[in-house]
């Protein structure tokens, strides 16, 4: 009991006064550990890696962006189960720009960030009204039907999708920029979530009611947590396209609805930090599940059930809460 | 003793698929002064609330503030405008410390546009408020989740959360369910001060006592009626009321 | 209690032998051929089995010689899921650049199904030089890749039927039944993805077109349509003498039974998967006779006495799995790339990629689907006589649950029964 | 032609309401979002196919048992997995897609793929009507789909155990206090809707074959139904099939097959725009203005 309660304080001192934190070597080790770790971690990795392992650092990454945009319109009160609309639809304007006007990656990929964020907001505005499973159900269906589209319509190249586009002047480029915009991510919307505005936006999730009360427009709230979210899979999506300079009806697949979620589940929601953990185990993992073909998928559902039922809180959480415990055996030792 | 009334409520209905939770209720509150709203569970009076905030829409009748017709905005606008309710069922954000919990209302845009257009320190802020309501400020108890709270401290907190509002009409839903009668006796002069200020308060409450011993005017309901709507010594005594609600209760 | 201890005996003297004796073989690595594609469907499954099939087959007659000395083959398949809907392409081309980074095969045979996915992967498998012998994805734009770049593709060859050489055979049916028959309106049913469409398309304009027929109407079906009964209407209403479908979905299933319960008095002549194997007859019912379809390669769900190597793979291929082939598009194929791949690592002495592909290119076998050769843009010829190319077999089914060889000319069986209800025009 | 695309719009719209009808049921009665409804469909399907073919059962018998074993499992599902998480939309939502996923994708990876799985039509044989070929299973759909309704309806309005599920349904807190068991109603609400989908699959897969990925189809199909004619509305479903039935068999007649989807998605999107939850969707937290 007296241990959990210096926790508490820690956390809050080490928030409200930086001082406290400089007071010691050990203290600011303690601090900013956690911090510099994955940073270095990921950014020593790609130069140890073989280009095929790259690959899949390239996918961790990516997903774990999905992730935490998933995570972000989790903690705001909506569940959704089709990331694939933001990262397809990302990965369509990049495509488009690109191949039809010949815009060049480091234009069309922002843009298409952007404007990928702006329409998919527009296009689930009217859900955000309701409460419940409306979202869910609406943000599945919404690619699926998009796929149709594309194929009745035969815009964007229809079935066969679009090729060609303007490759990455390298892979270092590939890996290091999606590494750094998924730490940004990370770092910067953990932060967000953290402030007084991210308050505003769990409080959303946790009592919409009484988030009203306060004279708060929620739907506005909820608005700005789409499109942030939304731009993050968009942003994805527009990478990927250039990675590997195609875009077609599969960007809109469910896998990439359903691997986000897995991710956050199995490493922890409301954290963000937990969405990238789940990332890193769960994509190096499929890969090494990969002779199984189909049963990945199964093992992925029955990963995805024990999660949810016995572990609720996911592997962060639980991770964060051993690194405090053990700084605490420390000092009382002294 | 002509106030101008602050908030005027006419002919207001309410259905819910056929059951009639509001029916045809007329009132107004005076500036200043401290409406309260009796009557047996189940009589409409949490509806009423809703109605006023609009989290619920009128099925028909109007509502006007300070003159303004506002029934057609939606529930943030109506509080930004200077309305704050408390909830019977506080909910706060377990997790969160106490203090944190003040933060969303502080966070709004009526918060913003009372301190001018900037937003000020809102952790020093909360923790003022929270001493208003009997926070102690040299205790922890502001920094503890609001998950270990005592029921006394949530409703408190419930109460600060609508006065970081700075409204000039308060609605309070049952603030004082549920608590002991030293508990009600700590609250009751804050909700005074309250009035002092020049704030005008409507206050539902299962208490009579104490309700009785603040209260200026008092309307009862019953079945989504209203059925009494005088000072509160006439109330007490009107037959209907006792009928419908005293005798009932008893 | 004799006879098992005896068979133990057997056995131990069996696994001495197997250690003692065969180091010579085992002690080279044996020859990799990897399998990738989408094993979770018939036709992959049904591939994968083929390819095990010949590897066996090999290996049972000593293996490859390479140098000196013989060395085994050994299949490490994968799953890449590009043929499910929803599976995306970065992930069955990552499944691809594991398999080849990991097993270090010496060549991919079977490959993606999607055409989109071997396009991709042309340029994976032109990095690594591992030669491909790809059996299922059909479209001819990576022939045109190979020949626009001949040196960096090279690597990339097909065994099945391509969409050009499928309109070939379409058109040739097609041709035939109005000769036979004087039938000249036609209803075009196609799935909508890129091969069908197309397919459809440009035998509307290389052949009904230009022999004069009339096209009543042409319609692309959304992979999961599940009714199919306004066209159906439409055929009867305009009065097509032919329906030409070409789908392979499972639920294109449900149009052959629609097409049956709405008594359509047309002849159905095309390509419907399901419509290929032997078990069609039982899945529908009994109720196929007089549909018309083409299996894709001779030796995939089908033989011909007439060329006797595809009626021993069919009834080897059964009698090894226990059950028929059913998959009319690429089991014949990849049985046959395997041996392909097995005679050019002999003759080229070595394992190096580009031996091999030298080799390859001067392939000139007599196997199961006819003769086979490739062009410049790596694929299989295609004709009509199994002399002098490949073929593939335009089957109809008959009462009784058989199927009978139609097309073309010189291997048929029979000739074209018209179902109830629709005489010939001439 | 119009009026065979009439016979046949008629018959797509009870499909669609058989497929939408036990998802919703479940939603209305326990507030579950079985995201595993479609996959319990396949299920079933495979579990007949399996009975008659692997133990060689008749094929009505075979039928009975892949409805009673598709509701122990979602009875089975709720008990051990949805009870720990009631209440939570996440985990539910989370809990039952992956469920449906690993079902579906197990039988992928059995093998369990081809058209030699497939049911035989319960009367193999052809009436016209009105000038138009009409197979004698897609009669048995729409009377199977009427009976289903009718029952569902006099179930629900003159049992003891429906009037319950309306109680739920309505107002789960004052259903508590009169000693209604939640758990157990809910439990049975997701069994039910796992039988009303075996009941669906069991007259509608004989129209073609079985096969794993038909299980999203089936899914998107009744959320599809579900979010134009209001979750948990009865009428709305009924409604909105008819709606969707209707305009995908014109819209294949009159304008082209690939424009089908497009309709679906075009009446998602505009009722989703005009009225958010639904044509018929009246739930009361909807009321609110939140």
């Amino acid at each position: 009991m007296k241990k959990r309660k210096e926790r508490i304080d820690r956390g809050i001192k080490a928030r409200s006064g930086d001082i406290f934190a400089l007071s010691s070597y050990r203290e600011m080790m303690y601090l900013s550990a956690p911090r510099f770790v994955p940073i270095i971690g990921f950014l020593i990795l790609p130069l140890l890696l073989g280009v095929y392992w790259q690959k899949v650092l390239l996918s961790v990454a990516v997903f774990a962006l999905l992730a935490i945009s998933w995570d972000i319109l989790a903690q705001t009160g909506m569940v959704s189960l089709g990331q694939a609309l933001f990262f397809g639809v990302g990965a369509y304007i990049t495509g488009a720009l690109n191949h039809y006007w010949g815009v060049p990656p480091f234009i069309s990929i922002p843009l298409a960030t952007i404007f990928g964020g702006i329409i998919c907001t527009l296009m689930l505005l009217p859900v955000l009204r309701l409460r419940g499973i409306y979202f869910s159900m609406v943000t599945l269906i919404i690619p699926l039907m998009l796929v149709r589209v594309i194929e009745a319509t035969k815009i964007f190249g229809g079935t066969e999708g679009l090729t060609g586009m303007t490759p990455l002047p390298s892979r270092w480029v590939e890996v290091y920029l999606v590494i750094g915009i998924m730490l940004v991510c990370l770092f910067g919307f953990r932060r967000m979530m953290d402030s007084d505005y991210g308050l505003v936006l769990r409080g959303i999730c946790d009592n919409d009611r009484s988030v009203i009360n306060a004279g708060i427009n929620i739907y506005w709230y909820k608005t700005q947590a789409l499109f942030i979210a939304s731009s993050i899979g968009a942003f994805a999506g527009a990478l990927m396209t250039h990675v590997y300079m195609f875009v077609g009806m599969p960007v809109f697949a469910l896998d990439y609805s359903i691997f986000p979620i897995a991710a956050v589940v199995v490493g922890g929601p409301g954290t963000l930090a937990g969405a990238t953990l789940g990332a890193c185990l769960l994509v190096p993992l499929s890969e090494a599940l990969r002779g199984f073909g189909g049963l990945r998928i199964v093992f992925y559902g029955i990963f995805l059930v024990v999660f949810t039922v016995a572990i609720p809180e996911g592997i962060f959480p639980y991770v964060q809460r051993k690194y405090n415990e053990f700084e605490r055996w420390v000092e009382v030792d002294k | 003793m002509n106030q101008a009334k602050i908030l005027e409520a006419i002919n207001i209905n309410k259905n819910f698929g056929g059951v009639q939770a509001v029916k045809n209720i007329s009132f107004e509150v005076n500036k200043g002064e401290l409406l309260g709203v009796i009557g047996p569970n189940g009589s409409g009076k949490t509806t009423l609330v809703n109605l006023i905030t609009q989290f619920v829409r009128l099925s028909s009748g109007s509502i006007k503030f300070k003159g303004k017709k506002i029934d057609h905005l939606p529930p943030h606008k109506i509080i930004g405008l200077g309305i704050s309710r408390t909830f019977q069922m506080v909910r706060p954000f377990y997790k969160l410390p106490a203090y944190k919990n003040m933060i969303i209302p502080l966070y709004s845009p009526r918060a913003k546009s009372l301190l001018g257009g900037k937003y000020g320190d809102r952790d020093a802020m909360a923790l003022d408020l929270l001493e208003e309501v009997g926070f102690e400020r040299d205790s922890f108890v502001a920094y503890k989740p609001a998950g270990v709270l005592p029921q006394g401290y949530l409703k408190r907190l419930e109460l600060a959360k609508a006065m970081s509002l700075q409204p000039d009409l308060m609605i309070l839903d049952e603030l004082f369910s549920g608590l002991s009668l030293a508990e009600v006796a700590s609250i009751l002069p804050i909700v005074e001060k309250l009035l002092q200020k020049g704030i005008s308060i409507i206050m539902i409450e299962h208490r009579l006592k104490e309700l009785f011993k603040i209260a200026d005017r008092v309307i009862v309901l019953n079945y989504g009626e209203k059925i009494a709507d005088g000072y509160a010594q006439e109330v007490m005594e009107s037959e209907a009321v006792k009928n419908a609600y005293l005798g009932t209760e008893a | 209690m004799k006879f098992s201890k005896f068979f133990t005996v057997c056995m131990l003297h069996a696994l001495l032998f197997f250690f003692i004796f065969t180091p010579g073989v085992w002690a080279k690595k044996p020859i990799v051929i990897g399998v990738p594609t989408s094993i979770g469907f018939l036709e992959g499954k049904e591939c994968l089995k083929s390819v095990q099939l010949a590897v066996e087959e090999i290996n049972e007659k000593g293996g490859v010689k390479v140098g000196n000395e013989s060395r085994m083959l050994k299949v490490e398949s994968l799953d890449i899921r590009d043929a499910a809907p929803g599976v995306p392409v970065p992930e069955a081309l990552l499944g691809i650049e594991k398999l080849i980074l990991e097993k270090k095969p010496t060549a991919l045979v079977v490959g993606p199904f999607r055409s989109e996915a071997l396009m991709a992967a042309m340029d994976i498998i032109a990095k690594y030089k591992v030669p491909l012998l790809g059996t299922i994805a059909m479209s001819p734009a990576s022939e045109g890749k190979i020949k626009k770049n001949p040196e960096k593709y090279k690597y990339i060859f097909r065994l099945c039927l391509n969409a050009k050489y499928l309109v070939k055979y379409l058109a040739g049916t097609m041709g035939f039944i109005n000769s036979q028959f004087g039938f000249n309106k036609v209803y075009i049913m196609n799935q909508d993805v890129a091969w069908a469409r197309k397919t459809a398309e440009i035998v509307k304009k290389v052949y009904f077109d230009k022999a004069g027929w009339e096209v009543v109407g042409m319609e692309s079906y959304p992979t999961g349509t599940s009714d199919f009964s306004s066209a159906l209407m439409k055929v009867k209403a305009k009065g097509a003498q032919v329906i030409l479908p070409i789908f392979d979905m499972p639920q294109s299933g449900i149009l052959v039974k629609q097409w049956n319960a709405m008594k359509v008095p047309s002849l159905m002549a095309g390509f419907i998967s399901p419509l290929a194997g032997p078990s069609a007859w039982k899945t529908f019912n009994k109720k196929i006779e007089g549909a018309i379809n083409v299996n894709f390669e001779m030796g995939s769900a089908i033989s011909s006495d007439k060329i006797p190597l595809s009626k021993t793979f069919v009834e080897s291929y059964e009698k090894r799995w226990g059950k028929k082939l059913e998959a009319g598009h690429g089991p014949a194929p990849s049985y046959e790339s395997v041996y392909l791949l097995a005679e050019a690592i002999e003759r080229a002495n070595s394992l190096d990629p580009d031996a091999i592909v030298e080799e390859l290119e001067k392939t000139d076998r007599q196997g199961v689907m006819g003769r086979i050769k490739f062009d410049e843009g790596h694929q299989t010829v295609y004709d009509m006589d199994p002399d002098k190319a490949a073929v593939a077999a335009v089957v109809q089914w008959t009462d009784a649950g058989k199927r009978t060889i139609v097309f073309p000319p010189l291997i048929a069986e029979g000739k074209i029964k018209l179902p109830k209800g629709l005489a010939a025009v001439k | 032609m119009l009026i065979g695309t009439i016979i046949y719009a008629l018959i797509n719209s009870v499909i669609l309401c058989l497929i939408a009808m036990g998802f919703n049921l479940t939603f209305g009665i326990s507030g579950v979002a079985n995201f595993a409804y479609g996959a319990f469909y396949i299920l079933s399907a495979y579990t007949t196919w399996i009975m008659i073919n692997s133990f060689h059962l008749p094929y009505f018998l075979s039928v009975i048992f892949s409805i009673i074993f598709t509701m122990a499992l979602g009875a089975l599902m709720y008990q051990v997995v949805l009870k720990r998480v009631r209440g939570q939309a996440i985990s539910e939502v989370i809990a039952t897609f992956a469920i449906g996923l690993s079902i579906l994708e197990l039988f992928r990876y059995f093998g369990f793929v081809g058209f030699e799985y497939n049911l035989p039509p319960f009367i193999d044989a052809s009436v016209v009507i009105m000038g138009t070929y009409v197979d004698v299973q897609r009669i048995i759909i729409v009377i199977a789909g009427i009976i289903l309704v009718l029952a569902l309806w006099f179930f629900t309005h003159n049992t003891s155990l429906g009037l319950a599920f309306r109680g739920i349904a309505q107002d789960e807190r004052t259903a508590l206090t009169f000693g209604i068991d939640s758990d157990k109603i809910a439990t049975l609400a997701v069994s039910i809707g796992a039988g009303f989908a075996a009941i669906a699959a069991s007259v509608i897969i004989p129209l073609g074959t079985i096969s794993p990925s038909d299980g999203y189809d089936i899914l998107i199909k009744a959320l599809a139904v579900c979010i134009i004619g209001g979750l948990g509305s009865t009428g709305g479903v009924i409604f909105a099939s008819f709606l969707i039935g209707f305009a995908e068999r014109f819209t294949d007649t009159f304008i082209g097959s690939h424009w089908t989807m497009i309709v679906s998605l075009a009446a998602i999107l505009i009722v989703l725009i005009v009225k958010p939850s639904g044509l018929f969707g009246k739930q009361k937290e909807l009321e609110e203005r939140i």
